[in-house]
């Protein structure tokens, strides 16, 4: 039994520290700030020039001028400082940020990662994205283990090599997908790592679904 | 030397020509000089090179000058939100230059600083990195950049005082106040206009210096591309 | 994740480490951290790399740091109201890297902003840019240099929050927001403790990311190097 | 009659135009702004991270947080803004500033300024003078002729090449010395221009004390 978005999301939280400054993309990893656990203080930062993000406005509430990186309705904190897309990125490429969340379309063994283009599609820009993976400390994926396509056909996303342009080389710290969670030893030569399968989910079933080479170092039993 | 102009028209007349570069602030809709894009249209320039994170939606900010084809090239970092844009690129008529959004913002605060180049890991072995040199220090790779200015900037502030200092209001701030500063020409919309002591001069974000032009916008338009919210909770 | 320490004291605790690159904020004697500075005497650690645009004066700021001979190397730009330093110096036992102002203020917010390298004007066809890559962009030379990183940085603010987000005082500011970004470690004296929701989140220059520990010196020392005056007129 | 240091300052003052952001050095440049026209506009820059400064503080009234890149007590106008050292070298070095007005130990022909070590001596620094001289559109250098040495030798300061080490190479627009006004065309190959006699001051004494080619347009009668 695969996770649902909500349990990759709650999965992904799991790597939350206490005093962490977090970006959470768009998709399931903003479902994680619903998973803070509770007396932990993770604060949020959003690309467009916010740190301290607070959750969406009561309706009535919306303020033009407030919004996420997603161009979403948000709300401040008083914590919450403001800064320009100049400072937002010395702060992501300075790396001042703790951790990186994002969606992917496609991860390699080594930590590659392809998120932003596929050649012959209209292409709609990476946005922050590679600035994202290049800076901040740690990087985690959340994704489904495998694309499905309109053909019903599946298109596996954890491969030996991208084959989709890429948003960064050896970037990838940690991805977790509906099936399980793996890890990435993007500096050195450890390659990738299965570390964590989703209740139900067997050996088996990751690698009928995984292209990359990976070891397995479970700590949990499945 | 008076900087404040009566009105947008103004402020632009005699400056905008054919095939200039023009940076515009803003992030999505949010903080874009929308006064002063309707008066870039109504100068009927053509071939203009538009550096800006996004290029607006249909029907408005930038998306009004795609409508026009006035937009020859845009220096970008996402332009997901504009059906007229995809049109334009895929037909060839529109020259897109993507940019990730940090190195964007970057290259225009490097511009501004006279800084004509600069490194960054962002981008290294992809196809951003491609015909650009690259360099190692202390064992890693990065790529160089190179800074950007503009023949006339286009910004959107919360106050501005009559010298031109500046004040933005959350994150409508994003790329004003570099592109304030990377503009040969800078001309400035603000909600406020105020006199000078009315700011507070440890709080400005753009001292007047970097501004040419002001015209006060008292009631501008703002939109909301993604109206998110919560359910209030019951008492 | 309580960033507030009761003393300058125990917020260097177990930090210092002989041999470490300390970034000191502050303009002269202005905006210096001063009691950080003598904290950081009071460790006892040696050799150290200190980055300050100044070397204090006799007797204060790093001036004291000199008296103790703590300090190996300065990178400054200015060190001419220091007697000590000169002594130093000329006898061969401190090491001195000049850096243009500018230069040294913009490889500090390039260290901060991982940029490894710039380009710059400053300096070209001089001392400085004696080997140092220089290139040519658009028909000029331009000389590049690193961005710097500290393992401490020691900054003095007006007001600060529990959470770091911090505010600078007039001509106070100077280094200190770009030292702020550019440590490992970086440690901030706030003349105004406040609590989170007290200062006004367009206004602060240093948001708290940047800022690991924090203490309170309500009755921070100020000195003035050169006191000068203009006489009331009679009215 | 050779200017005196107010005269040479009052002549530097009509480089002003309307509207300027000026930079004014420590000593004979700071008077400059003793000499600004009635109701025309300049605002200083202070590198330290001040634009809009305004004069010395009456006698009480000092602020240790308020001082000026000569480490001066000053104030502050309606019109202030503070910056960090980095965003106001931003500022000049990116060609923001219009004028700066500074001393010099040497000046070529080229152009080239020398004003900040003498070998062998103890050295203090340049500060931001490399800067400045590197990034602000135009550059005035208000110095004395010659230097006299304690032993009363003489020691020309305009020469056909800076002996000292540059503070800048090809960045001096304007002379102006107790004995006259000279241009230097530093971006082409026009060199130097003696453009004006302080009263009393003749062609002949200029050529004693002068050692750099100079070639002569005065616009006003000696």
């Amino acid at each position: 039994m695969a996770w649902t978005r909500d349990q990759m999301a709650a999965r992904a939280a799991q790597e939350l520290r206490d005093g962490f400054y977090v970006n959470l993309g768009i998709g399931i990893p903003t479902l994680v700030s619903n998973y803070i656990p509770q007396g932990m203080k993770v604060s949020l930062q959003s690309e467009n020039g916010m740190l301290g993000m607070g959750p969406f406005p009561y309706e009535g509430d919306e303020d033009a001028d407030l919004i996420n990186a997603g161009k979403q309705t948000i709300t401040e904190l008083p914590t919450t400082s403001y800064f320009s897309s100049a400072d937002s990125f010395a702060m992501i490429r300075g790396g001042h940020i703790d951790l990186s969340i994002l969606g992917a379309m496609q991860v390699a063994e080594n930590g590659d990662l392809a998120n932003w283009m596929i050649p012959g599609k209209m292409v709609k820009g990476m946005g922050g994205a590679m600035d994202l993976v290049a800076g901040v400390k740690k990087v985690v994926v959340v994704m489904d283990h495998v694309a499905k396509a309109k053909d019903g056909m599946i298109e596996k996303k954890l491969l030996h090599r991208c084959n989709l342009p890429l948003t960064g080389a050896r970037v990838v710290d940690m991805v977790v997908t509906d099936l399980g969670v793996f890890t990435i030893d993007k500096h050195g030569s450890g390659g990738m790592t299965l570390v964590e399968l989703a209740p139900g989910v067997t050996l088996d079933d990751i690698k009928a679904n995984t292209e990359a080479s990976f070891q397995v170092a479970l700590a949990k039993a499945a | 030397m008076q900087k404040v102009y009566s009105d947008a028209k103004s402020a632009l007349a005699g400056q905008v020509k054919d095939g200039m570069t023009i940076m515009c602030g803003g992030f999505g809709l949010c903080g874009i000089p929308e006064v002063l894009i309707e008066a870039l249209k109504d100068t009927g320039a053509k071939n203009l090179t538009a550096i800006s994170n996004n290029a607006g939606t249909d029907g408005f900010g930038l998306g009004l000058l795609l409508e026009t084809r006035q937009i020859k090239k845009m220096i970008s970092s996402y332009v997901g939100e504009n059906k007229l844009f995809a049109q334009q690129y895929l037909s060839g008529e529109l020259e897109l230059e993507f940019n990730p959004q940090g190195t964007l913002a970057e290259r225009i605060r490097a511009g501004g600083a006279g800084i004509p180049a600069f490194f960054t890991k962002t981008g290294v072995g992809t196809l951003i990195a491609e015909g650009k040199e690259v360099k190692t220090f202390d064992g890693e790779d990065y790529v160089m950049e190179r800074g950007l200015v503009a023949d006339i900037s286009l910004v959107h502030a919360w106050k501005g005082d009559t010298e031109g200092n500046l004040i933005y209001r959350k994150t409508a701030r994003n790329f004003n106040p570099m592109m304030a500063t990377a503009g040969k020409l800078t001309i400035v919309e603000v909600e406020h206009l105020v006199q000078p002591g009315e700011l507070d001069p440890d709080a400005i974000v753009t001292p007047g210096v970097f501004v040419q032009r002001i015209i006060h916008v008292p009631n501008a338009k703002k939109h909301i591309e993604q109206r998110t919210t919560r359910k209030r909770e019951a008492a």
